[in-house]
């Protein structure tokens, strides 16, 4: 795909709409950004808003990137200046020769001479939708969408077919707002401004497709089999599920029409992963999706699942902490608090996806990992990942069957004659459970939190208890084998490897080409889960110096792959940063630059 | 499997194949006594014991799930939080029948919110608080129940009101409300089994005493208040539906309140009558009874109207739980057309 | 103190007193421990005890040691085989030689050959107390107290005396116990049987205190001048109210009568902490007391309370976890998971006491600390040093007047004449603060978890997120410095040192000599708090090998000595071992010298 | 401080001294008008701002604890759990005045157990439910007080009962439950205003609508809803105690209720005559209202006899916050004394 041979500024751009939030941008970016991608261009979006409902600044960031970057850029030259409130700031954010679109008929005015700013007829062009006045502030977002589409060459066949997307092809919204657009693309077109960005039609999307990962980790869990949801809204997570309940009702009904799936509000986190449990211990596939603060909460719960040894899952979409912290920025903050969930010895197993496309894989394999190990699954996204639009490799049918783990039915107990709940005969530190329901006299049992013997009766034993946490140390160890495995990128040379996690993948990968031109090769792991395997310590030990890049304070995983392999503990140093808004690959690479 | 030559209910068990585990408990504990009354009921209902689950929270009452049924599958989760658990089961499985036990505390301080919650969803289950003043596993503080002016001998006097937790499920629409005495085992056991054929949540509070920490005559939670001071609404029996007909009553003497499939609970007058299907009056009661220091037991309040959350979630005949692989992942067609839709 | 002169046996011997719950074997057994004490030898007892409340069984371990030793013993040769339901096993625990009394009226009967069994008549002793009927199973207790007295010498003089001091001087109870430990004493010194062990006065207590930690601690925090306490019942952390509640109205009222404290006994725990946060809020000295499970809940306010930067006190009285676990043993396994406790980048100050003493001292400045650096701080004490009774030297009264740390009166702010919440100017990372009440115009701000900027007030921007996060690193730097640094003995000639903290120490103290003696001479550092600081990097540095001994799973220390000095983590080496019973010399000297 | 010529209460306040930060709310939205009666409420009765506290939990009603009285310290707490936070702020220093606001997801949902809570224990505050029937911050899922068979855009339809929050504070003990709607600025500011002056916790469930998630007309918490159903008990009046004899009145046709200070609540008939100090009559009141969809609002009840939680406590004059160290530390004769204990 990388196609470098285009002159600068062609297909690699990037533009910032400042707008106000509540006031429909987002229907005017998302516009843009799929009629790009719909012209064969790579593009993504990152959209930077605010905890507040309507008024707040809010700004939109699409960068076009012909070699496929969708790191947050340094550098955007074009500004949509639409809102008043932070026009000054941002113009000034603009590099000289920029660009700035604003409202002409509003309050503001550019004091800048080295960019070019060009006003446009707002109310004027907007009133060529031909809507009731109450929805024109609405369509007035359309109206730089038509600018821009002159400007860079959008093309408006593309525009129309990406409102026709969003309006699930009602066609009256589409014709207002494309009369908006074409109004807009017409004037600006005549005032003959010349612009150094262009676009230029591609095919670099074929197949492809544009997604966010908390959709993707959405239809990941329904193609993985959830039957069960209780969750309590939290942003960045409500997505999540609000496209299982969106998508369930298609995808899941039983031959009579009856749901396969149900979805609880709960009254809180508590008792959404209580809920989990629940059903988790009765035998449906159950989930929750929270953020930080409702990760905070289910420190108990989560002890009880992994010792109680229930399967489910719980999606963590990470933002900003500590506490409330900021919840609509994006961070990975909650490695090592998830690592560690609970009180006394605890240690989960913990999917981190890195695309859009791994929300999907790991929003399947999840309940496979749940079901196998009898225990808590936790998946770390993280707002940037879940919120924006990523484009991605279709999602891909899972390849395996499900795996529902070790369950023993009436027949299979009838002819074992005997039930252990917390035998190990497989030395994989895993037990066949039986579920409520099954007839059996044997296999009823008492699941609990309290100290318990190999069959599950109470018991303060000091072997008892030592066995068992022996046991669930070799489930760990199981689980080390069976998570997703690190993707590895040895580049010739290199004596320096690069380890990151997550939605940084992007930004890392740019820094490494910006390393690269600049004569430092590097190698690259991503680490996909923990507990963290050979793989990860073999990559550290081939390497001089391992640079752990993450957007945390304190350097999370550079800190759990200290643990893991101490002999290499101080050829580890960390690149961690987190402000709030997604790495940049100017930031990765000076960092890591600096360092060595 | 049974050898015993015990009597055998409908389903070929005996009352043994019912029990638990043995009570760890302390001597005498009302909990026990509660315990071998779910033990009863169970048997006298035939109840497939696979059917039920056995939930609990934490505390001596909560314990005590493993003191019956231990042909039943069961989950002592944490401290307040059965009620989440129970939820989440009963969504994965409709068909299970949950009974669970609680505390004072359990319920009534850390579990406060998920009670009421419960409540709000009505999953279907027997759900008894086994209340007895006192936090009974951590030796003695006052639960949120306690007397004002109880004293103990560790926690000193409780200066603040009791939460009336019959009271607390009635406001919240909880459909079966009933107050019973642990030394009262005719009532509690006629109790159960209507609550267990209640479509919904059944609320039954008994006062259990706790006989090491909070049995002194003083105590409203106490073997020897409860002994003197009960005054039960009604005399009351629950009819399984098909021996309905062989019993004679006279008129205006009893109440029948027919529950949805079939079953009967059979209210004899005692002193006034009673109607336990108005919210209003069972409310009424319970101020006055607060207000009059009363100690009245029996059903409080009945209303079978509300849909169960299952019937709520709209769920199919099939549980959550048992759907095979093919209702649970849709076809690869179904994938691709849904990426079609992200192009 | 340490005086090996003594012929072995001499002041140098355990007993372990098998009984059942609630049967009041307590008072028998704290009667033994504190007449062993007045007769000045040091002396130490263990309640193993089942979390249940009448009916099971319970192991009381006294262990007497003119060097002092306080740890569990690996051999009890003399057992008090007061429960039919466990006395076989009890027996078969016996070393040859053991001595066993057991009730010879009782329905069990002792069958070893190798030990010398005595049975007492119980029933017929008991009956000596003439007290009612109903109270003889409590005084039966005292027919082991009067038979030990005669087979090892416990003066009768000093277990009345210790009787005494149980019923608070009533006489009526002391009277008729004393009259059954005398008819048993004299009736087993009738029956002549020979003892190798026994005890001879000496004068190794003089001035010191018997006490448990958790009314150490509860002292400490009264001395410290709590001034409200907020807690949920939990074992074994409930004594530690408990004794709050009993010495407040003693200790802490003003001139008018009225008490200088209050005490709420929350709803649960998130609530009491809750609670504690507003009370530290508004400028009290606020505590809590929880353990594992508490914790766990605690974990939202907790971040909370960093982020908004509140002083407040919270104890972890440790038990077995994860989970309910095991809620009447002891362990130390909270120290990851407390000090990391909270979503997004966390960092907690955890006290770390290894002695009752020191419960009393952090009892005390867990104030100060918190205050200065105006964050939760955490004490990890345990149910082993919390619950069962320790000597002591005497509590000492605390040196440094209270530190308030930086509160603004409105006289200070009115010559400032600016208040900026999170201003650093002094470099250490805390800005002063004004507590509510405070009449000054200025001093009004309000407290959040949001992101903020220095003037508290809300913000989204990264700078300010940034500098924040990154003030805070520069305070946790000061609680580097600021807290109770490591107690370090350095060895001549060791190689080797051995890492531990909290209530192990006598364990490894004992250990160290065993190793010593076995030629092998070790250093040894006990942490007292996190985050650690340069004297335990110096002292891994000095090491050729340190081992770090802890009562957990996983070897929560060592991992948090790992991170803290990367370039020493291969050297630190893990003797970690949990399975509910205090860690004995014997275990830990084995490991230690296996590791080598 | 003020420049203004605006008019000054007793303190020589102007009322732009008790306003907050500007509102970040949605323009319209109904938790804006209940600041701005805050504002004036406690312009109205004087009140020293550094003696109030502001508290909140999360959420927009709770971020609006920003948007008034900028001159009072103020804790933006966490969601739910304002409740223990103001209990501790309230033990450390009963001299502060707490007001807070919540939302109904932040009171109804994951604090009620919190909620409840701190009614039994009666901590002195004004605590106002800003109720929109829908979690406005997290854009428009259903609360626990959404109307059974509401419907909004992404949640679809609620199936579940709501959860009336008045109800709930009467029947745990609250001694002061009343209900208003943000659109009868007047209504809310009187009932702030006594709420001021109560003697323990005062519970205003104001309805304020969300208007952008939840204010189509069949929306009960809809401005149009309560503009058109809205039913006051009662013309509300609040008089502080001085100006009482000045206000002349004519029999029958006021009730006045005199708090524990001195001050009046005076309750002008407005259609049947309502006696707000029966507890009873007050869930008679809900539960008929509720069955006939009616939307009534004043002072539901009120009764001062219960003692705050720092009476409770027998906290004496100085506030915990303010005792000197001399009277946090004991001696060091004490400390010996203890020692000895112990030898
Ligand atoms: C989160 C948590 N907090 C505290 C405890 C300690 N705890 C165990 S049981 C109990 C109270 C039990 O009281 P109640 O529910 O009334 O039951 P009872 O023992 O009286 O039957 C408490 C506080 C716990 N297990 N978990
Ligand atoms: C522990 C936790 N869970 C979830 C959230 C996300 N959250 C923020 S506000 C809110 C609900 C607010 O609803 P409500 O209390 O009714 O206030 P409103 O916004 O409607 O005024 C939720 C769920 C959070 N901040 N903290
Ligand atoms: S302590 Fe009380 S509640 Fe617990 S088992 Fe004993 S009598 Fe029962
Ligand atoms: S979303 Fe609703 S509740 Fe929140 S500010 Fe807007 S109108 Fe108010
Ligand atoms: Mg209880
Ligand atoms: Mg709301």
């Amino acid at each position: 795909m990388p196609q470098p041979a285009e002159p600068p500024g062609v297909n690699d751009l990037a533009v910032v709409a400042a707008t106000v939030n509540g006031s429909g941008s987002q229907t005017a970016n998302n516009a843009i950004i799929r009629a790009i991608f719909r012209m064969g261009i790579p593009v993504n979006g990152k959209n930077l808003f605010p905890s507040n409902i309507q008024g707040e600044p809010t700004w939109f960031t699409i960068r076009v990137s012909a070699r496929g970057y969708s790191a947050r850029p340094t550098r955007v030259p074009i500004l949509i200046a639409f809102n008043p409130r932070t026009a000054d700031s941002d113009l000034a954010e603009l590099p000289p020769g920029g660009l700035c679109l604003y409202p002409g008929d509003g309050p503001w005015r550019p004091a800048r001479a080295d960019v070019v700013a060009v006003p446009l007829p707002v109310k004027e062009l907007a009133a060529a939708s031909n809507v009731e006045p109450r929805m024109r502030d609405y369509v007035a977002n359309m109206v730089y969408v038509g600018a821009l589409a002159a400007l860079i060459g959008i093309e408006l066949g593309e525009l129309r077919a990406a409102l026709a997307h969003h309006f699930q092809g009602k066609a009256r919204p589409v014709e207002q707002n494309m009369a908006v657009v074409q109004a807009a693309h017409d004037w600006f077109a005549a005032q003959g401004v010349a612009s150094p960005f262009r676009l230029r039609r591609m095919d670099a999307n074929a197949g492809m497709i544009l997604i966010d990962g908390n959709t993707a980790g959405a239809l990941g869990a329904i193609f993985g089999g959830v039957s069960f949801l209780a969750w309590y809204p939290i942003t960045p997570a409500t997505s999540l599920a609000d496209a299982l309940a969106s998508y369930l009702p298609r995808l899941r009904r039983g031959p009579d029409g009856s749901p396969t799936y149900a979805i609880v509000q709960a009254e809180d986190e508590i008792a959404a992963l209580g809920m989990a449990v629940g059903a988790g211990w009765a035998g449906a596939r159950a989930m929750t999706s929270t953020s930080g603060p409702g990760i905070s909460l289910m420190t108990e719960f989560a002890g009880l699942a992994y010792f109680a040894e229930i399967p489910c899952v719980i999606w963590d979409v990470q933002r900003v902490g500590p506490s409330t912290g900021l919840p609509t920025r994006t961070a990975q903050g909650d490695l090592i608090s998830t690592y560690f969930l609970g009180h006394g010895d605890t240690r989960h197993v913990v999917l981190l996806p890195g695309s859009v496309g791994e929300c999907f894989d790991f929003g399947v394999s999840a309940f496979d990992l749940a079901e196998r190990l009898q225990t808590p699954v936790f998946v770390l996204s993280d707002l940037d990942l879940g919120m924006n639009l990523w484009r991605s490799a279709p999602l891909a049918y899972p390849a395996a069957p499900m795996d529902r783990g070790k369950v023993l039915s009436a027949e299979e107990l009838e002819r074992l004659g005997r039930f252990v709940r917390f035998a190990d005969p497989e030395g994989d530190g895993i037990g066949a459970r039986t579920l409520p329901g099954n007839p059996h006299p044997l296999a009823a049992t008492l699941s609990r939190g309290t100290g318990h013997n190999e069959r599950n009766v109470y018991s303060e034993r000091p072997e008892d208890w030592k066995a068992n946490m022996d046991r669930l140390g070799r489930k760990h160890e199981t689980a080390r084998r069976l998570v997703p495995q690190p993707i590895i990128e040895l580049e010739e040379g290199a004596r320096v490897g690069i380890i990151g996690f997550g939605s940084s993948y992007d930004a890392i990968r740019e820094a490494r080409d910006i390393l690269r031109a600049q004569g430092l090769p590097t190698s690259f792991m991503r680490v996909r889960a923990l507990p963290l395997g050979e793989p990860a310590r073999d990559f550290v030990s081939r390497h001089r110096i391992c640079v752990v890049v993450e957007l945390n304070q304190d350097g999370q995983l550079r800190d759990l792959l200290r643990l893991h392999c101490p002999e290499h503990a101080a050829r580890l140093l960390s690149v961690a940063h987190s402000d709030g808004l997604p790495l940049t690959a100017d930031l990765v690479a000076g960092a890591v630059a600096r360092l060595l | 499997m049974t050898t015993t030559r015990a009597p055998l209910n409908a389903l070929g068990l005996s009352r043994a194949d019912y029990k638990g585990a043995a009570s760890t408990l302390c001597a005498g504990c009302g909990h026990d006594s509660v315990a071998s009354q779910i033990v009863a009921a169970a048997f006298e209902l035939a109840l497939p014991p696979h059917r039920v689950i056995r939930m609990s929270g934490i505390g001596c009452s909560s314990k005590s799930a493993a003191y019956f049924l231990g042909r039943s599958h069961g989950f002592n989760s944490l401290h307040g939080r059965m009620p989440a658990v129970t939820t989440g089961a009963h969504v994965a499985n409709p068909t299970l029948i949950p009974i669970a036990v609680s505390g004072d505390g359990d319920t009534g301080s850390i579990g406060l919110g998920g009670f009421k919650h419960l409540l709000r969803r009505n999953v279907p289950m027997v759900y008894i608080i086994e209340n007895n003043g006192v936090y009974g596993l951590t030796k003695g503080q006052f639960s949120a129940t306690a007397d004002r002016g109880a004293s103990l001998k560790y926690a000193g006097v409780n200066q603040l009101p009791p939460i009336d937790l019959c009271a607390e499920a009635l406001i919240v629409g909880c459909g079966f409300v009933a107050r019973s005495f642990a030394g009262d085992a005719r009532q509690v056991r006629e109790l159960i089994k209507a609550a267990f054929c209640f479509h919904g949540t059944a609320v039954i509070d008994v006062i259990s005493p706790c006989v090491t920490f909070n049995n002194h005559d003083e105590s409203t939670k106490s073997y020897s208040y409860g002994k003197a001071h009960e005054e039960p609404l009604h005399d009351l029996t629950f009819i399984p539906h098909y021996e309905e007909l062989a019993v004679a009553i006279e008129p205006g003497e009893v109440r029948d309140v027919r529950l949805h499939d079939g079953p009967v609970i059979r209210l004899r007058k005692i002193g006034a009558d009673y109607d336990p299907t108005d919210r209003m009056a069972a409310l009424t009661l319970l101020e006055r009874a607060r207000a009059a220091n009363e100690f009245v037991t029996g059903l409080l309040f009945v209303d079978e109207h509300r849909p169960t959350l299952a019937e709520t979630l709209g769920l199919g005949a099939t549980p959550l739980a048992e759907l095979p692989a093919e209702l649970l992942r849709p076809s690869p067609e179904a994938l691709a057309a849904v990426n079609r839709e992200f192009m």
